[in-house]
């Protein structure tokens, strides 16, 4: 029983922490007042670059910088069209997924001249313990960054009220792409987390969705950096609640099983009704 | 400077940008671009069956964008045509594989069970929104996870067809076959079928009062509010009609091509019809060109790795751009009058 | 690496993959490297489509068929039904499905007995197991799969008939992690040996073991056993390679193959690999044993059951 | 004479189908306040933003010695942070990476204090009447210490006394070497506060006059290019009950309504009169059906119409994407002369649009411009427009001059008159008292969600009736 609940988890924190990485970068994006969707992409494409720069440096820690970087990079077109050229946020982050998805895919074949999958590369050993400790000093340092600092105080205004902001000095069309360009380097490093540190290579589809529960425990934790972190936790048990469960009880079916976590976070939306409130600005362009 | 510019900005420009953005794709992978884009626009249109697959991709792509279009206009992002479109493919295909209805009244059968099956699915989205104003993006993107697995475990077990290697209900009888519009290609009438739906969608949004109503919530939803208009009706109704939409769209696959319902049987048509929404503007005429060019990508796509060398993620990139092309070129244009004035 | 088209005269071989794809390391992987070993061997050439769902296998098969290979390829039952559709239109162009049994004259099906291979790996486990606890990871809970999961499951009682058997599923081919996770987590728990017949999630569960002394995993369609040498048990291979080279050879010899042919043991396309890395860690006696497990298998005096309702009936048959 | 502080020289700014701005001079000098008037959509925001460097101009120079402020006519505050947090955004005091809070907040007040604001730094600026926020937007461009200061409608929402002590602020910093331009359409203001006046009509600037050697009337004059239209006259009517409230109770915190009484007949108009947040918006809201309230609103007539002229145009009224056509439109949707089964009879919407255009005046290049590109005023003028267009029992008009040019109020009260004299029930909510004494014929006072006093027209005392908006009874 021990064992189990020390599996639990064990379990849990290692599911949360790409989630967490994630939604970290979905909060800031949305806190400045540009709804990510493109964070899957991005996800995907900061595995696919950490693991490129580990196979050719053999240096899983450049791997992981990669990642960000690849991350960011995404975040910063996605910034990019979102602001200066007023691109809908939802169209130029659904286009980021594509590019990003698609580019990894074909990268794969451009390297490793083999779809599907890269080879094995050098990853993260137990380090990738801090990996997940990282996240939630991240979630507290962010929490205090958007509270407590200059920067946190515009992205807010920027997420409000950019015109604010303007009034201000301030280009509130840069903030943004500053701040979605963060959150793309965010979401870099939690796929950059899954393929080199919970493990060693690039496989298409390996994200798994994963952009979008991160968009979502964004909501959850009402565009709050620990709120948000608490519901990638809770995802995660969720998640882990499913893999343990699954085979004892008889009767469900595994698939059935699978949609436990998704279930939970539908009733869990209908109970936090009413009090959640975007930033007044989010998704609008300015 | 003005007068590049300005052709920047007209769609030539936005065309020009995007052939030099897939050449230099196309290079990159080692195939020369002529060779690529022969291979693309031969697989899309090069003949009677590669013009079939086109607008197969065309119509699976144009149902779920138009229930897409629909709530937007609401004001309501609903993500999820992907779990609607599937959920309105298994109510047509598991009572399809089951029931057995002669002639057009079954095929009408199979197409209102469809709609029932995404209507709910999206209904109850719109049910929490109105009732517990649950974020919408949320619910709906929860409901394709729930979608998928819900329906992969009803087709491997109690309604998994007798024959069924995989995961799928068994054929539907022949008379649940949707009529080929297109002789010797898969293309069936489904096709018309969204083209009617984007006529009638065209004329709700610009002529109905429900159309009216609908855009006020989702332009100004307090002043729609002010106007005597029940926020809440619109919302579920909307999102309801929208899932029916996609979920017709589902059971057109499954009536029209594949017979029978299987848990992959969309490679994300709910998820790429976001982009075809958008780019069409949420207008359902030009949704309807979107979709087309979109199929072009989707069936060409296909060819194009299989002549060309190019492998078919290679599409998703080329889709990709253009969807920031594209919708940037408006951006792009409206500065290039005002500048040049 | 720029590839031209076919010369004339050449061999030409198509193939359309699963949703699963290139690069599972294990199915898909391995009726590709079929077509390579064509294109060594007998110089044929060779094209690969992927399907990203249910709705691409018949444009992609119809895509081949258009551009006239000798050979379309279907790999995948989940394309049964498509091919034969497609085959009914193209009467002329020549087919080979994987895994499906259809009944058109242009159509090659091959099909593989995994229960007869599962069988033999579920022995190993149980003979290997010092917890008598062993597990199954699974993709998604799909009848093809559940060949695996029964066979398994009755080869492990024929060895100890009272081992505890954990089933789980990943629900998805494509998570690798959910791989790892759920592997940790089976370990943890108290199995030693994980048989995968998960696709890529099978190699989040090799990434899992690596760190693990005294646990195995068991791969699944190719040989996985290098991707972690010492602790892939063995894998259970399905030489879909060497069915999908047959059908060219025939074709390139003039002697179509025709009908539905199945692999099983007896043909060596199914079946464990030479323990290249584990020889000592299961022992001589073991190895001998399974010897036996499998000539009665061949002989038919063992029947693995592929089901989970035919493994309900399943008791060990004394040798 | 001193140097000016801004110069503006030959600005011209066009949008698709009108010149906003049109070959306009200005000189501003340090230590004046100079009020620029005009019609609705003459050109004062336009130029505003370009002097500020907001809206690039199409031709002409701006040339500046030293910063310049400009308070926007809507506020750009961010509702969901302090006070502080507002007026310092952008040039937060620090220590190290965080912000110095205590010095943030004293830093404010000591802004307030010198230019005679009270202000609770640590409030959140949504939880603020309207006049403070005014002050927020007004300390955050005091902290920058502007040379040139333009306000933009700044008194448009504020209380006679707020304006009072607005001005003294204003007067302080002019006193102090700014240089301030401050549009306006309170022409008594002009009077009252600025040194010189520059009218603008379509787009130039027509006049310029020091208001020492001027009147409010020629002003006007100079503004419409001829006389102002009178208001229509009170005519004599038999009143018969029409709305009725009875222990009306509803709203929370600082703005609920508590044992309201009220009677409005048709025939009448009733004003109530007050300072903004002591629970109007409450009122009209429970009468509009907008939010839910315990005792009784009862009409005498059966179905009832009601002509709902809203407080806030922009969020609660209008659709700013779509077009005036729409527009007239909404709210509309299901009436019989509109309606063609379930589709819309645009052609009918059209003529009604075409009416109001007439009716109030309202400029703009097509009825299918989108309203976002109409100047305030002449949203506003379509708002009432739409209110009154299908006679309706009872008009309940919010603020309805809010931030509308002279000539066009004289027009929208005529309206409201007019409305009255052919038998309509009318509220009217005014932070205006002047409104309300020219146009009611009743007079509620209302405080801290009450009802604290009512006046006949026939013995209205202007005194009394001030005396109870500031809760002195
Ligand atoms: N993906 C996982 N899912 C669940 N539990 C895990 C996972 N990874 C690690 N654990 C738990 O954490 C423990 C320690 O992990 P360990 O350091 O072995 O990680 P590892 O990534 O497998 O190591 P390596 O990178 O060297 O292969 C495991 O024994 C297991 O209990
Ligand atoms: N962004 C814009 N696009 C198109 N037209 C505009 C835009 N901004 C202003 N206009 C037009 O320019 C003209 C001047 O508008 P402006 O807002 O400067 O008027 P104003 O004098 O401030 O009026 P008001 O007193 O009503 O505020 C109006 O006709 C208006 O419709
Ligand atoms: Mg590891
Ligand atoms: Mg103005």
């Amino acid at each position: 029983m021990a064992v189990l609940l020390i599996s639990l988890v064990a379990l849990t924190l290692i599911k949360a922490t790409p989630l967490i990485y994630a939604a970290l970068g979905g909060v800031i994006s949305e806190r400045s007042g540009v709804i990510n969707i493109g964070l899957e992409g991005m996800m995907a494409i900061g595995a696919f670059a950490a693991v490129v720069i580990s196979y050719y440096t053999r240096e899983p820690a450049l791997g992981i910088l990669a990642g960000i970087g690849a991350g960011a990079l995404g975040g910063y077109v996605l910034g990019i069209a979102a602001t200066r050229f007023k691109v809908d946020q939802i169209v130029a982050g659904t286009g980021i997924n594509l590019i990003c998805a698609g580019g990894a895919a074909y990268g794969l074949v451009l390297i490793y001249n083999q779809p599907g999958a890269s080879a094995q590369v050098p990853a993260l050993g137990r380090e990738y313990w801090v990996l997940v400790a990282l996240a939630f000093v991240a979630a507290a340092a962010l929490h205090w960054l958007l509270a407590r600092t200059p920067w946190g105080l515009r992205i807010r205004a920027c997420g409000e009220n950019p015109a604010a902001l303007a009034s201000a000095g301030i280009d509130p069309l840069a903030m943004r792409v500053y701040a979605v360009t963060l959150s793309g380097a965010l979401a870099g490093l939690g796929g950059a987390f899954l393929s080199l540190g919970e493990l060693n290579l690039y496989s298409d589809g390996m994200t798994a969705g994963r952009g979008f529960i991160a968009l979502a425990a964004v909501i959850f934790g009402r565009w709050n950096p620990l709120g948000a972190t608490f519901a990638c936790i809770a995802f995660g048990l969720f998640e882990a609640l499913q893999y343990v469960l699954q085979g004892r009880i008889a009767w469900l079916p595994a698939d059935a099983m699978q949609a436990l976590p998704y279930i939970a976070a539908l009733v869990a939306l209908a109970g936090i009704t009413g009090k959640v409130r975007a930033p007044a600005a989010d998704g609008v362009p300015y | 400077m003005t007068n590049m510019r300005r052709t920047l900005a007209g769609p030539l420009g936005a065309v020009v940008l995007l052939v030099v953005l897939m050449s230099l794709a196309m290079i990159v992978a080692g195939t020369s671009p002529l060779d690529g884009f022969s291979a693309l626009f031969y697989g899309a249109l090069g003949g009677r069956s590669q013009i079939g697959e086109t607008l197969v991709a065309t119509s699976a792509l144009l149902f779920p964008a138009l229930g897409i279009a629909l709530a937007f206009r609401g004001g309501l992002f609903n993500i999820g045509a992907e779990g609607q479109l599937l959920i309105g493919a298994l109510f047509a295909g598991a009572v399809g594989a089951q029931l057995h209805v002669a002639g057009p009244l079954g095929i009408a059968l199979l197409l209102v069970l469809g709609a029932i099956g995404g209507g709910l699915w999206g209904a109850i989205a719109g049910w929490m929104k109105a009732r517990f104003n649950a974020n919408e993006i949320i619910a709906t993107l929860m409901l394709n996870f729930v979608a998928a697995y819900v329906s992969l475990a009803l087709v491997s077990g109690p309604l998994k067809g007798p024959l069924a290697t995989g995961a799928e209900t068994a054929w539907l009888d022949q008379a649940y076959w949707l009529p080929t519009l297109l002789p010797g290609t898969r293309l069936s009438i489904g096709i018309l079928l969204a083209l009617a739906v984007a006529v009638v969608l065209w004329w709700l949004f610009s002529r109905t009062i429900f159309g009216f109503e609908l855009r006020a919530a989702g332009d100004a939803p307090e002043a729609a509010r002010r106007a005597g208009i029940d926020i809440g009706r619109i919302t579920w109704l909307s999102l309801a009609l929208s899932g029916a939409i996609s979920g017709v769209g589902g059971a057109t696959i499954v009536t029209g091509e594949l017979h029978r319902f299987n848990t992959q049987l969309s490679p994300g048509y709910g998820f790429t019809a976001i982009a075809v929404a958008l780019v069409g503007d949420l207008q359902p005429l030009w949704i309807c060109l979107a979709a087309f060019g979109f199929g072009i990508l989707e069936a060409g796509g296909l060819a194009m790795q299989a002549s060309a060398q190019v492998p078919k993620d290679a599409i998703h990139v080329i889709e990709g751009l253009i969807i920031l092309v594209l919708a940037a070129r408006r951006y792009v244009a409206a500065r290039a009058e005002t500048t040049a004035v | 690496a720029h590839r031209r088209g076919p010369a004339p005269g050449q061999l030409t071989l198509g193939m359309v993959t699963d949703v699963g794809g290139l690069g599972d390391r294990s199915f898909n992987d391995s009726a590709y490297r079929g077509l390579q070993m064509a294109h060594a061997r007998i110089g044929a050439y060779v094209q690969v489509l992927q399907s990203r769902s249910a709705a691409d296998y018949q444009p992609n098969l119809t895509a081949l068929t258009n551009l006239h290979f000798d050979m379309v390829y279907a790999i995948g039952f989940l394309m049964g039904l498509d091919l034969d559709q497609v085959a009914k239109q193209h009467p002329q162009q020549r087919y080979a499905i994987v895994d499906a049994v259809i009944d058109d004259p242009n159509v090659v099906s091959i099909t593989f007995r995994e229960q007869d291979g599962s069988f033999l790996a579920g022995a190993l486990a149980a003979m290997v197991s010092k917890t008598h606890h062993i597990a199954f990871l699974g993709g998604q809970d799909i009848p093809l799969i559940e060949k695996f999961e029964a066979g398994y499951t009755a080869g492990a009682r024929e060895v100890d008939p009272n081992i505890k058997v954990d089933v789980k599923y990943a629900g998805s081919f494509e998570d690798v992690a959910a791989g790892k996770e759920l592997s940790n987590l089976l370990f943890n728990d108290g199995a030693d040996i994980i048989y995968t017949a998960a696709g890529k999630v099978g190699l989040g569960a090799i990434d899992a073991v690596k760190s693990r002394d005294g646990d195995y995993i068991i791969g699944v369609d190719s040989d996985q056993d290098a991707l972690a040498p010492g602790r892939v048990l063995t894998s259970m291979v399905k030489k879909v390679d060497v069915a999908v080279f047959d059908v060219a050879r025939s074709l390139q010899e003039g002697k179509p193959m025709h009908g539905h042919v199945e692999f099983g043991l007896k043909d060596g396309a199914i079946g464990l690999t030479d323990f290249r890395y584990t020889k000592s860690a299961i022992g001589e006696a073991n190895l001998a044993r399974l010897k036996a497990i499998q000539a009665a298998i061949v002989s038919g005096k063992i029947v693995p059951p592929d089901s989970r309702k035919a493994l309900a009936a399943f008791t060990p048959v004394p040798l | 004479m001193p140097e000016p502080a801004l110069v503006l020289r030959g600005i011209r700014k066009a949008y698709p189908g009108v010149v906003a701005v049109d070959d306009a001079h200005l000189e501003l000098y340090p230590g004046e306040i100079h009020a620029l008037v005009g019609e609705n959509g003459a050109g004062k925001s336009t130029l505003s933003a370009i002097a500020y460097g907001e809206t690039r101009a199409d031709a002409g120079t701006v040339r500046a010695s030293g910063t310049v402020g400009l308070v926007h006519q809507h506020f750009e505050l961010v509702g969901r942070l302090r006070v502080w947090e507002n007026v310092l955004l952008g040039r937060e005091p620090r220590r190290g990476w965080r912000i110095d809070e205590a010095a943030a907040r004293s830093r404010v007040l000591a802004v307030a204090e010198r230019n005679g604001l009270a202000i609770d730094p640590n409030a959140f600026v949504e939880t603020l009447p309207i006049g403070v926020q005014q002050r927020v937007e007004l300390l955050r461009e005091l902290d920058r210490e502007p040379a040139v200061l333009l306000l933009d409608e700044p008194t448009a929402a504020l209380a006679p006394a707020e304006i009072a002590s607005f001005f003294a602020t204003v007067q302080g910093l002019a006193a102090r070497g700014a240089a301030i331009m401050i549009v306006t359409h309170k022409l008594q203001e002009v009077i009252a506060y600025a040194t010189r006046v520059s009218v603008m009509r379509h787009g130039r600037i027509v006049a310029q006059m020091e208001t020492a050697a001027t009147s409010v009337d020629e002003i006007a004059r100079a503004m419409v290019g001829g006389e102002l239209p009178s208001v229509a006259a009170r005519a004599a009517t038999q009143p018969t009950p029409c709305l009725s409230v009875r222990a009306l109770r509803a709203g929370s915190g600082e703005t609920s309504v508590e044992d309201i009484a009220l009677d409005v007949r048709a025939g009448e108009i009733v004003g109530i009169a007050g300072v903004e947040g002591n629970g109007q918006t409450t009122l009209a809201d429970a009468i509009a059906g907008m939010i839910p309230y315990d005792g009784t609103i009862s009409f005498a007539n059966e179905g009832a119409q009601i002509g709902v002229i809203p407080q806030d145009r922009h969020r609660e009224a209008l659709v700013m994407p779509w077009s005036i056509v729409e527009n007239v439109m909404l709210g509309r949707q299901h009436r019989p002369e509109l309606r063609r089964g379930a589709t819309l009879d645009r052609a009918h919407a059209r003529a009604d649009a075409q009416r109001i255009q007439e009716r109030f005046d309202v400029r703009a290049a097509t009825l299918d411009v989108p309203v976002r590109t109409l100047s305030g005023g002449n949203q506003q003028k379509i708002v009432v427009g739409r209110a009154l267009i299908d006679d309706p029992n009872v008009v309940l008009a919010y603020n309805p001059t809010r931030g509308i040019d002279v000539g066009a109020a004289a027009l929208v009260q005529s309206r409201l008159m007019q409305a009255r004299n052919d038998g309509a029930a009318v509220l009217l909510i005014s932070f205006e008292l002047d409104e309300i004494l020219a146009l009611a014929d009743r007079i509620a006072v209302m405080y801290r969600g009450r009802i604290v006093g009512e006046f006949e027209r026939t013995n209205v005392d202007r005194g009394a009736i001030g005396r109870l908006m500031a809760g002195l009874s």
